[in-house]
């Protein structure tokens, strides 16, 4: 009977906290927006898979001898993970259609609005009683404006780890609702007849140009902001490798292998920080909430941007593609494609739009960069 | 017999008669559970064609590109076929 | 002169110690077993050249410093490789023949009997002079009757790290030799009639079936056996990435060149614990007697329970199905299916081996999470 | 206004305006350098055959077994050529 | 304003040192190397990058904390990248051209001579003012004259960590520049006759018969050898993968992702030492000439070896294989074939040439471990 | 000449000595070996047909169900890509 009795008590029946219930039901939404809805699934299955494991009572699969806690020391403490993520993400890159047209960047540029606008307002949510936000904390939150995954759980995991787990699952799940989010705000801010305007045919660019960009990049980052190097060097050095044609065999496993491996630990570490005091918080409905706003707000700034370069160039630009400044590559530019065949049928908008999604990507490891320097 | 060999084989036949009790209450509820799934899927079917078309699109930070569609493989793969058996 | 000196120093031979020359003729059987008679060549071959290597004389591998010293301590130490592996495996399993026919799974379950059975014979071998296992002992030994490697390798390493060498490199071979040792133990148990009963064709299991099965076992796990979660829970991550749909790269690492790379390291680590002074005892040859044990137990239970189950159920059960019960996944099946076909040419019966074959690996799971639970 | 807001609000303001500044700055500076890029490679342009022939010959530690031959390959390529043209 | 400050500050402009500008001026001098004059490639490239990134000042990276940090740490200082890319190099070399003429062996053997007398070299280079390396410190750098990457890199961590990023940008460097280092003394060695010499066609070696090898090698290795048996152990088990035919999917994974991920890693962390302070120094230039003279001596001892045993030998030996002795494989032994071509068209010596070639790998490994043994 | 380095130039030249010795030695010994397994293999050749049949079939804990060959896999990923290159 007394073995009986050890083994009711080592039942998590006996132990279940409600806090756990809630964070395992978590994971299971997580689950069910990846698998059924198709969220971002390379990333929501692992960390909603992680979020159950994190909240078994008993298990310990996050505390010291866990296998959640040995990923989350390896790979996000160090800050590994993400970087490695971003090297992978730099080789799948294609920086031709940014080459091509470089005036694009501006639009990756004023997409940024939407990470420093949120800074505002994580602030102002310090009016409402139960939020304590600090600018460390309101910056950690402000990047998930950035529409960049490994960027939000690099700058996350350096100025507010505790708030990890909330600041990625928003991150994720805003990038796989860009196409309800962006459209309404694209329309809103474009009239017909804009959203008809057809681009120009790009130029095609040279191999060449394509290997000296990531350097001209690191330089320039170099230069500028030594903060934000440790994420442009690993996205440049994968980009490079993509680029340079001969180092194949490296460029094919940082695209594959070694980006997979990667993904399903980090995804399994950032599910271990969806523990029932972390995530359970008041604060975790601000940065859903902040989340939200900090898209909406980038979206609406790359489009204003894009109307009034529009303005001011010879060549016609159609505002429509300011909204892929945002990053959440490829999709926002997929987004961009097809509310331009909506106005018109014949307006192939998905290569303008590359130009400035990538330029997302480099503005918001800028901006993160930022912030560590400033913030950090 | 030594009297703590004689404790452990207590224990020993405590842990095999509680052992392979649980073991067998686990994987029976797991059996009523798996008739639950197969209940449960029943009634709600997937719909037909679940893959051409859904409100929101497959999504992926990482993209895709140089994954050929199955079609294409399954051309190429033919093609190979032909090639290695007219070589 | 002197250098010469040093230089014979330094060479094994003033160096060589009895027991490590008779471990590295056990590391070469091994690679002698693993080439030729090509039992487990994935395990075994990694683990024979582990085991010389570790017992070379002045290299010091094992030691602080050493190549398998780090992979021992960075991958079984902590748990984290068989655990991997583990995710991997279930990555590779189809549940679809255990859905379609749940009942098999009370099969996975009474060839456990060969687990705990075992455990009683470990303590009784205590009455032997020189043998002096503990509970903790013996129920790392038990659980090579689970047929699992991975399992009997994340266990050993909880419960009795010393035993380790032993225990795994039992495990793998009694599962290379399972097409010995079961036939004559399913033929004692059976008449000829009994062998040649046709079973009826399996259904098609739906796709959402085969994705919320492993999310029900995880959840069952959960509830009542929170000590198996380790295992249960990453095997069930590898099965729902495969079945899912929705992350096929992930699932397709999961299932190569992680669990290759896992699997190098893992023989290596096993290896290096083949040393002279923890394998060359006489516990080791009591580890081999009651591992074989285990399995007959094994598959006599796993009969039995079929034969029982066939006189109530409606549908007829061909019980040399219930020796597939210990798992030893595709080999059990495959032999099933062999003595079947021996009885009757059109009986296969490889498909509905196939059920208790994978109801055996979550069998053993949970046997080994409640001796975690009871015994750890 | 609670007074510590007030300041967070302040230094908030003040990333606000840095940070975008900075990002435009830094990204119109990127501009310039892909239009020298640009011009760097038009004035220098690639040979025409960068690929055949070269002083040192493309070498590498690790051996390319696995590698399809060439022929494969050229035959799989007019395969796919092919089978997209009859689609 | 003073945002202002504090991010001018955190610009690099504030803060680089002359040495750091020159260090990335090196690197981008690695990387022109690795792309347009594909020098190395897959070394050079990532051993150039990380150079830049390691003198980033402010950024860190080689710092506690940063990335380079962590990967060198867990990669170099525990010897573990160099072993696992030696173990993916013998899952990639067929010995049957060595075993089908043994005799070849010698070949290796005498390039080894390149080693020894760059030891004697470094001594002597302490005459001149500026230079001070110990006993230890020739040995790290005389390993350059083995033209093996992963041997230099694994003996300089051991012996020498100061001076690996020299080293290995030496050895690559070299291996890189054997078809212009090579052909001069190998004419000069050589006559028209000897280069015109035919040899006679290879026997086809059994499948077995590269199954024994590398354990043949493993077993005198630990005989006679054990300071040797890191670098060769982990050969030996990749060639012993590949050959004995039952364990394909590890061979294949060693062969190509593990040894792709350790391989960016492995050139990121070396490109991490090399720093302002260790590199700028009079050092890396005797380092640099040491190398040129130990590749030199080394090919020349090989191809006066080869003269000497086609002396002696009943069947013809054209010296120009000897060369290929210092391996760098496999461009040693092109280079061998192409010389051999000039002199006479029908004269295809590259499978001779693969002997020597390989049995150079095995040689450096070995007076590798006899600097271990007897400075180490 | 400093004595250290006097001193230093004595062990580099029994290094030399001792370690060439030493090379030649064991390689020497190794081509033994070589003719030793050569010998061997020819008194006990293989089975002709070692890969059909044996006793114990091929085991294996992990499935390869559905993977088609690597070098077809390889040549089909190669010819994909230059197809897309040079879309
Ligand atoms: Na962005
Ligand atoms: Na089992
Ligand atoms: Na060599």
């Amino acid at each position: 009977m007394d073995k009986l009795t050890v083994l009711w008590q080592s039942t998590a029946l006996a132990h279940f906290q409600g806090g756990q219930l809630i964070m395992m039901a978590v994971g299971l939404l997580l689950l069910y927006l990846a698998i059924v809805k198709k969220f971002e699934p390379l990333l929501l299955l692992p960390i909603g898979f992680g979020a159950i494991l994190t909240n078994i009572p008993l298990a310990g699969f996050s505390e010291a001898g866990g296998i959640l806690y040995y990923i989350y020391k390896v790979g996000i403490d160090t800050g590994v993970f993400p970087l490695l993520i971003f090297m992978g993400v730099g080789a799948m890159t294609d920086f031709g259609a940014l080459i091509a047209n470089p005036k694009m960047l501006l639009l990756g540029a004023a997409a940024q609005f939407g990470i420093f606008a949120t800074l505002f307002g994580a602030i102002l949510l310090n009016l409402v009683p139960g939020f304590e936000f600090t600018l460390t904390d309101a910056s950690a939150i402000a990047i998930i404006g950035g529409a960049d995954g490994p960027t939000a759980i690099f700058l996350a995991s350096r100025l507010a780890p505790e708030l990890l787990g909330a600041i990625a699952v928003a991150a994720y799940s805003y990038m796989a609702l860009v196409p309800i989010i962006q459209p309404p705000i694209m329309k809103a801010l474009t009239n017909e007849d804009e959203r008809k305007i057809e681009m120009a045919q790009l130029r095609v660019v040279s191999r060449r140009e394509k290997i000296i960009f990531p350097l001209a990049v690191l330089l320039l980052t170099i230069l500028f902001l030594p903060a934000a190097t440790p994420l442009v060097g690993m996205f440049c050095l994968g980009n490079l490798m993509k680029e340079c044609g001969v180092v194949d065999r490296l460029s094919h496993t940082a695209q594959n292998e070694l980006i997979n491996i990667v993904t399903i630990f980090l995804g399994l570490a950032v599910g271990s920080k969806l523990s029932a005091d972390q995530f359970l918080s008041v604060k975790t409905l601000g940065i859903l909430a902040l989340g939200a706003v900090a898209f909406s707000i980038g979206t609406a700034a790359g489009v204003i941007m894009a109307k009034i370069m529009s303005r001011f160039s010879q060549q016609p630009i159609n505002p429509l593609v300011g909204a892929a400044g945002v990053s959440a590559v490829p999709m926002a530019a997929r987004v961009v494609n097809k509310v331009g065949l909506e106005a018109n049928p014949h307006n192939f908008l998905l290569m303008h739009a590359m130009g400035p999604n990538v330029a997302g990507v480099l503005g918001s490891a800028v901006a993160a960069g930022i912030l560590l320097a400033l913030v950090g | 017999m030594d009297s703590s060999v004689h404790q452990l084989l207590v224990e020993a036949g405590t842990l095999l008669l509680v052992g392979m009790s649980f073991v067998f209450v686990f994987l029976t509820i797991l059996i009523a559970a798996v008739h639950g799934i197969t209940l449960f899927c029943k009634r709600f079917p997937e719909p037909a064609t679940p893959h051409p078309s859904s409100a929101v699109p497959v999504v992926s930070q990482q993209n895709d590109a140089g994954q050929p569609s199955p079609q294409v493989v399954a051309a190429i793969t033919a093609a190979i076929h032909q090639y290695r058996q007219t070589k």
